[in-house]
């Protein structure tokens, strides 16, 4: 690397942060809300940011290259595939601080930051699970992988303790992006008999919400509160607070703390959350409300520990 | 006054001329010959008036009107009709469908087949020319195919019919027929261009020729003012030689190539039935027939291109039956095929890589493992000299060569190595008078160096002028085989082509 | 004069390809200058980036050369991207199955083993065109899309790292990784492979009478079958060298840049391997010679993105409008050029 | 027959049809643009196109059927590129549409950032509701699958009728056939082959616009990048299942819709394999089913190759 002699001149002056995104900025959900994030950072510390979208496997080594070249003190990579060559690069520039979310990488300066999806997830299956009349419901996947099953796998969990007979459907579509997919995917539940859905697919998923909203079921949205979507389907949504996140570890390399290792994030840092509920306040029963409000604070106070399977159980 | 006249015509092609400032006057109700060399500029000259190819310079007037078409559809409408050296018929349409392509007939776009079938079969029967309009052209034989240009133009009602090469695929008595054709028209009050290079045929039905040499006219006279001899001196520039076929006593230490009982049978048409043959070393075998009577089944069959059904072949002993085209080929046996630009070229290669197709398997060629290009030119530039290969380099796709250069090449590289057998299919198919008496006399050079030849050929006068024997083939099957001799009785050679056996076969026998 | 008016033409087609950037630039909002000057150093401003194009152009070649080769026998290799990733699976199940080998064995064997991985997704199209006249565009479309499934499977079953939860391989053994050039940077060995495959597939095509062959089957089938050449033969061998090619760009990607197997690791070099071999003629030179131009331009323009904030759909609007003005090259400069 | 079972097909054939209608569309079009000799990889391109500017115009005006023709254009505009290059300029097709492939997932994406910039609001518009056919859609099975869809399914039911009248009761069809088949002699009959091929390239335009417009105005009611996720690339795959024939592209849609809407359910069965082994199934049956239908689909033998007027 040719700018490894500027690392230190820029300390002094504004802190320079990067984030790597997989697919599109603009996909209202995944990448979307850790744009958000960095901006969020950048007003709030007055950081110099950039980003990169649509970063694919093959360019993301170069990617983390060029930024530390230049001189980004942290340089941030949104998802598990950017974990190995965050440590690659990381050994090259070790007075740099690199971060990946979602992966299990780790090295001197480089950590993985977990969001603890699962929480909101199982929350979602509580809801879902007491609005069904028919005793189905559904959920959407993007791609099979960990961060998402984890999500799956404890929305079933929490459908099943308010209902232990609810029959819960799920499907991988296999794209994030392929937005017709996800809808062809929800409809095919729809069509079984689901009558509320809940999605981990980006926008592959708000294809599933269009769908819900189509047939007049109840849906829950992820990663944002994806109520303005449609209206009157999205009951709630869980959000992943990435401002939170990456100004946890601007925090963290500003303050000189920023370790390597994996951190996991959840309710308890208000990194998972789960929104308001919009025009079904009224709708949702009280009692639900109730469970919904007690199991969160639960995980909060660290009473209940939401279980993680990472390998899907179909 | 003159119907058409073309003045000054120039046209270039990548830098080379093609027509030369070329004169060409046609006068209402006759018919005209256009002759030339292969490449002298004939084809081009009738496309440019027919739209197909735009003029460098030059006037063209139509009943005395300058007329520029820019597609062949304005000639159309002017009633001018042209059928080409290549047919321009869509082979998965059927008859009907080609004769009203790019027309607005009643009704259209929702044709009335049944309407319009009748008004061609009127067409065609007033002339003679009789078609199944409802067949595919893919299942027609050449000349059926040539029939339907024919009423294509008359459907269209052309004043001028433009022919390329009209005769060159058919038979004598079809020959003839298309000539009564001619004539009718003539009498019609049509005219027209006959492009051909057969001189007898000119002096028979034309009125007046025109000739053309690299791309300028030489001449433009009254066919009955001028003789054969002058004609051809006109157009190569020399006297042709007669063909002086030698009685050779054939080798009688080889077996030649040997047929014994052949059949082909593709999904369930007998292509060929019980054909048995044999060829002696030094012999050229003629076989006589309409085009489509198992000709093409037969070489096919003899170079392991299509697999016999039945029936054993073999060359000087060694039985090829099951061999691969490879196999044959290497025995010793070259492939002139009626199809050079299908079968015999890659009309896209050069001249020394289509030489290639024949010796990249030949070892001598190989220098460890690769091709020794170094050679290969060398080999190439020797034949096109041997030849006389008309072409501005060794590296001009074949595609830009003359017909009749084409030809030479796949000639040369078939002959070469001395091959124990040769298998020409039209070897002279659309050769100007030069070159067919050059590939002729290669033939008959092949003869006599030991050369089994089996020549097939829809020309009567070619397989009389070269064989040795003569069979006539119909339906697949042969007719009867006879040695040719002076008293060979023409007529019922023309019958037995017609399939018709039984009264023939004692008395020439 | 021949020789400037091409040269015109293409600097034609430069000027409009720039103006077109810098309407698109403007666009977006953002400084032109700075895009352009972001744009030539993300290609040129370090040595590390420079050797980002030639790892990017490894694929390309390799790919690009296995679609040229295809095209010569008519074979149209619409497959590369899954052939790819057939080579990817079968370096790291060789690596991990040969585990003990040294680097001087295990490399050549992961290469070949790329190669027949890749050529088998191939040939099995080939085949089916050469025997049953099966169109090979769709096949070899259909069997990308397989293959990419089939790397989904493999990383979360038998192929997945033990140790680890997410859909990746372990990381290969050492003997299986190809050598980096400079430590500083990625540029690994498999620029050789990919360099020594231009010469082989350069000599085996204009050379030898295989490739002789192979083109003569490509420009016509019938009268190559008429003089003894196998048809058969000769598109299921070219499809075979073809994939084969493509699974080595495979091998190199996995052992040269990721040192395991994920999805994801081609961003559709399968798919612009066919604008590398029709830019480049189908001839080896000129696979390479494009194969550079395209690396240069992404690179160029992930460096646009990353330093100028323009968005890298940008690089794909250009590729593509350069693609298309080269296509309409002869047209838009008829005036500049010499008649054919 | 057992009303469950009458059910579940039922809802199999509802959810094939809505996966089949947009490549129903897009492969009639391609089939049109090939068989007269224009081979048009840009298929995706003209789709996304579609997709595009029939949600732009739809979202702005808030009026579906001003989308609908933007939609249509927007085809156009993507095939007439194609078109010029290919027929003009003599371009190598299938280079041209990969690189609008290209250009166009490029631009589209590029366009949508423009106009909406970076948010997490999406933006929307209303679909085309389902219009029931009365008497029609009162038929078992079938009604409902076909005769209370929206109006895209409606278009492409009428597509494939007119498309096989078009190819095989009219001149015009004689016509498209001889300029794919032989170019030369088309012409030397009087044909215009450019012109024709023009309009082969017009309509392939017109209906893949269609096929894309139906993605966001039939399914979605938003747009977003990449939406129509490699459909186009299917729609060739039809065309060539199909062998160009209007109804064989229909089945073969059908098919792919068939195996996908079979994918989806197999998974909710909840068998413990890759959800991958589910994903490949239509890609699979593509393959099988083209293995099963061997005997020579036959390409239009000027299929890629532009015609020249001075060329022999
Ligand atoms: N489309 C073309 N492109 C390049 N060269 C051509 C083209 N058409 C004709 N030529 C060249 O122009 C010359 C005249 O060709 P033309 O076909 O007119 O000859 P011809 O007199 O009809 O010969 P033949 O008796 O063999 O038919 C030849 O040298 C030929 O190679
Ligand atoms: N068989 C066909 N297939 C496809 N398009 C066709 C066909 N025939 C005609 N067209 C197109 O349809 C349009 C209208 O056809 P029409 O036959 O009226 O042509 P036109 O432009 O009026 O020609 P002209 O007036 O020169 O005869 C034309 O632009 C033509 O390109
Ligand atoms: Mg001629
Ligand atoms: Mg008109």
């Amino acid at each position: 690397g040719s700018g490894g002699a500027e690392e230190t001149s820029s300390k002094e002056q504004k802190m320079k942060v990067a984030l790597l995104l997989s697919g599109p900025a603009n996909d209202q959900g995944w990448n979307a809300t850790a744009l958000e994030g960095l901006k969020a950072a950048e007003s709030k510390y007055g950081l110099e940011t950039t980003y990169s979208e649509n970063v694919g496997v093959a360019d993301t080594e170069s990617a983390y290259n060029d930024y530390a070249a230049r001189g980004y003190d942290l340089i941030i990579g949104h998802g598990f595939q950017f974990g190995d060559p965050a440590v690659r690069v990381a050994e090259k520039f070790p007075k740099l601080h690199f971060m990946a979310t979602e992966s299990n990488s780790q090295a001197e300066n480089m950590a993985s930051y977990v969001m603890s999806c699962e929480q909101g997830g199982y929350l979602m299956g509580i809801l879902s699970g007491s609005m069904s009349k028919t005793g189905k419901i559904g959920v959407i996947g993007g791609i099979e992988q960990p961060s998402i099953v984890k999500e799956l796998e404890a929305f079933k969990l929490g459908a099943k303790k308010v209902n232990p007979d609810i029959v819960v459907y799920e499907i991988y579509v296999n794209s994030f992006t392929d937005v017709s997919a996800g809808k062809d995917a929800a409809l095919s539940m729809i069509d079984k008999g689901a009558d509320v859905l809940y999605h981990v697919a980006n926008q592959a998923g708000t294809g599933a919400i269009k769908a819900a909203e189509e047939k007049g079921i109840l849906a829950c949205g992820n990663s944002y509160d994806q109520n303005s979507i449609a209206p009157n389907t999205v009951m709630c949504s869980t959000v992943y607070n990435m401002p939170t996140v990456i100004l946890t570890a601007v925090d963290a390399v500003k303050n000189g703390t920023f370790k390597g290792g994996i951190t996991h994030l959840g309710m308890k840092e208000k990194v998972v959350d789960i929104s308001s509920y919009h025009s079904f306040e009224s709708k949702i029963p009280e009692a639900t409300k109730k469970l919904i409000e007690e199991t969160k604070q639960q995980i909060i106070d660290g009473t209940f520990t939401v279980p993680v399977i990472e390998k899907s159980t179909k | 006054m003159a119907l058409l006249s073309m003045k000054n015509i120039c046209k270039s092609f990548f830098g080379k001329r093609a027509n030369n400032r070329v004169c060409f006057d046609l006068m209402p109700g006759e018919i005209h010959a256009l002759l030339g060399e292969n490449g002298a500029g004939k084809t081009t000259l009738m496309n440019i008036l027919y739209g197909i190819y735009s003029r460098d310079s030059g006037v063209i007037l139509w009943k005395g009107q300058e007329v520029s078409f820019t597609s062949p559809r304005e000639a159309i409408a002017c009633h001018i009709g042209m059928v080409h050296q290549h047919f321009m018929l869509v082979p998965t349409l059927t008859v009907s469908q080609n004769i009203t392509l790019g027309l607005r007939e009643k009704g259209y776009p929702f044709p009335d087949r049944k309407a319009l079938n009748a008004t061609i079969t009127e067409v065609s029967e007033k002339y003679g020319l009789e078609i199944d309009v409802n067949a595919y052209i893919s299942s027609l034989s050449v000349g059926e195919q040539q029939r339907v240009e024919i009423i294509k133009l008359l459907y269209r009602d052309a004043e001028l019919l433009i022919l390329d090469e009209p005769t060159a695929m058919l038979t004598p008595q079809e020959t003839e027929y298309f000539f009564e054709v001619l004539r009718k028209l003539r009498a019609d009050g049509r005219s027209v261009i006959i492009i051909t290079h057969r001189i007898p045929e000119i002096m028979s039905i034309t009125d007046r020729v025109t000739v053309l040499r690299d791309g300028c006219n030489v001449v433009t006279e009254k066919t009955s003012d001028i003789t054969e001899q002058e004609l051809s001196q006109y157009m190569i520039g020399r006297q042709l030689n007669s063909i002086q076929r030698e009685p050779i006593v054939p080798d009688a230490g080889r077996e030649g190539l040997l047929l014994e009982d052949v059949s082909l049978k593709e999904k369930n048409i007998k292509g060929l039935d019980s054909i048995s043959l044999q060829i002696a070393p030094g012999e050229i075998v003629g076989v006589a027939g309409v085009d489509g009577n198992g000709q093409k089944e037969l070489v096919e069959v003899i170079l392991g291109i299509r697999k016999q059904s039945s029936g054993k072949i073999g060359l000087d002993g060694l039985d090829m039956s099951s061999m691969s085209v490879l196999e044959r080929k290497k025995l010793g046996i070259g492939y002139i095929s009626d199809d050079r630009q299908q079968d015999g070229l890659v009309m896209d290669m050069n001249l020394t890589d289509n030489m290639l197709l024949k010796t990249h398997t030949e070892q001598q060629f190989i220098k460890g493992g690769l091709i020794n290009a170094r050679l290969v030119w060398e080999d190439t530039k020797k034949v096109v000299e041997e030849y006389a290969i008309k072409t501005p380099d060794l590296n001009t796709p074949l595609r830009n060569l003359s017909g009749g250069n084409q030809q030479k090449l796949i000639l040369a590289r078939e002959m070469a190595g001395d091959p124990k057998a040769i298998v020409a299919h039209q070897p002279t198919r659309g050769l100007d008078i030069g070159a067919t008496e050059f590939v002729q006399q290669q033939l008959l050079q092949r003869r006599s160096k030991g050369c089994c030849i089996l020549l097939i050929s829809a020309d009567l006068e070619e397989i009389l002028l070269l064989s040795d024997r003569i069979a006539v083939i119909y339906k697949g099957r042969f007719m009867g085989i006879f040695p040719n001799t002076k008293d060979l009785n023409l007529s019922h050679i023309g019958l037995m082509m017609a399939g018709r056996t039984s009264e023939v076969r004692e008395e020439s026998l | 004069m021949k020789q400037s008016g091409n040269v015109l033409s293409f600097l034609g087609i430069a000027i409009l390809t720039l103006g077109i950037s810098i309407l698109l630039i403007l666009m977006v909002g953002s400084n032109v200058n700075q895009a352009f000057f972001s744009f030539l150093s993300g290609i040129f401003g370090s040595f590390y980036s420079v050797s980002e194009v030639l790892v990017k152009a490894i694929p390309l070649i390799l790919t690009g050369l296995g679609v040229a080769v295809g095209a010569r026998s008519g074979f149209i290799n619409i497959g590369a991207e899954g052939q790819l990733y057939m080579g990817a699976i079968a370096v790291t199940c060789m690596a991990f199955w040969l585990n003990d080998l040294p680097a001087i064995l295990m490399i050549p064997l992961v290469i070949l083993g790329g190669f027949v991985f890749g050529g088998v997704w191939s040939v099995i199209p080939g085949f089916l065109k050469a025997r049953f006249g099966i169109s090979e565009v769709i096949t070899t479309l259909m069997f990308n899309y397989i293959a990419i499934s089939i790397v989904g499977i493999l990383v979360r079953t038998i192929l997945k790292d033990p140790s680890s939860s997410l859909p990746m391989s372990a990381f290969l053994p050492d003997s299986a990784t190809l050598p980096v050039f400079m430590s500083t940077t990625r540029l690994h060995a498999g620029l050789l492979v990919a360099l020594i495959s231009v010469v082989l597939v350069w000599i085996l095509v204009w050379k030898t009478p295989i490739g002789y062959e192979m083109r003569a089957v490509g420009l016509n089938p019938r009268a190559s079958k008429c003089s003894g050449i196998s048809v058969y033969k000769n598109i299921v061998l070219s499809s075979l060298i073809s994939g084969g090619l493509a699974g080595i760009a495979g091998v190199c990607e996995v052992s040269g840049l990721h040192h395991k197997l994920l999805e994801g690791i081609s961003p559709g070099y399968g798919y612009i391997a066919i604008i590398v071999a029709l830019l480049g003629k189908n001839h080896p030179l000129g696979v390479v010679i494009s194969a550079l131009g395209i690396a240069a331009l992404q690179v160029g323009s992930l460096g646009m993105q990353r330093m100028a904030g323009v968005p890298t759909s940008i690089s794909s609007i250009i590729m593509g409008v350069v693609v298309l003005l080269i296509l309409a090259r002869k047209s838009l400069f008829r005036r500049l050029l010499p008649d054919e | 027959m057992d009303s469950g079972f009458i059910a579940l097909v039922t809802m199999y054939l509802i959810a094939s049809v809505r996966m089949a209608t947009p490549l129903i569309l897009a492969g009639l079009g391609e089939a049109i643009s090939e068989k007269a000799g224009i081979l048009n990889i840009g298929v995706e391109a003209i789709m996304l196109s579609g997709a595009f500017f029939s949600f732009i115009v739809a979202f702005f005006t808030g009026n579906l059927f001003l989308g609908l023709l933007a939609g249509i254009m927007g085809g156009i505009f993507v095939s007439m590129i194609h078109g010029v290059l290919s027929i003009h300029c003599k371009a190598n097709q299938t280079i041209a549409g990969l690189a609008l492939n290209f250009m166009m997932m490029g631009l589209t994406s590029f366009l949508f950032l423009i106009v909406f910039g970076q948010t997490t609001t999406l933006p929307s518009c209303s679909v085309f509701s389902e219009v029931k056919i009365p008497l029609l859609s009162s038929i078992p099975i079938i009604g409902s699958a076909l005769f209370n869809q929206n109006i895209f399914v409606y278009i492409a039911l009428i597509s494939i009728v007119l498309t096989a009248i078009f190819f095989y009761k009219t001149e015009w069809g004689i016509n498209l056939h001889a300029v794919g088949e032989h170019p030369q002699a088309a012409n030397s009959a009087g044909l215009n082959v450019f012109a024709i091929r023009y309009f082969a390239c017009f309509v392939n335009g017109v209906l893949g616009g269609l096929g894309g417009a139906s993605i966001t105005l039939g399914q979605l009611g938003f747009f977003m990048e990449n939406v129509t996720s490699g459909r186009g690339y299917i729609a060739l795959v039809v065309v060539i299942l199909g062998r160009r024939n209007p109804v064989g592209i229909f089945a073969a849609a059908m098919v792919i819709g068939f195996s996908q809407a079979l994918q989806y359910n197999l998974q909710t069965l909840g068998f413990p394999i890759p959800t991958q082994v589910f994903s490949m199934f239509p890609y699979v049956v593509a393959v099988i089913v083209l293995f099963l239908s061997i005997g020579k689909s036959i390409d239009p033998s000027a299929l890629g190759i532009p015609f020249e007027r001075n060329k022999r």
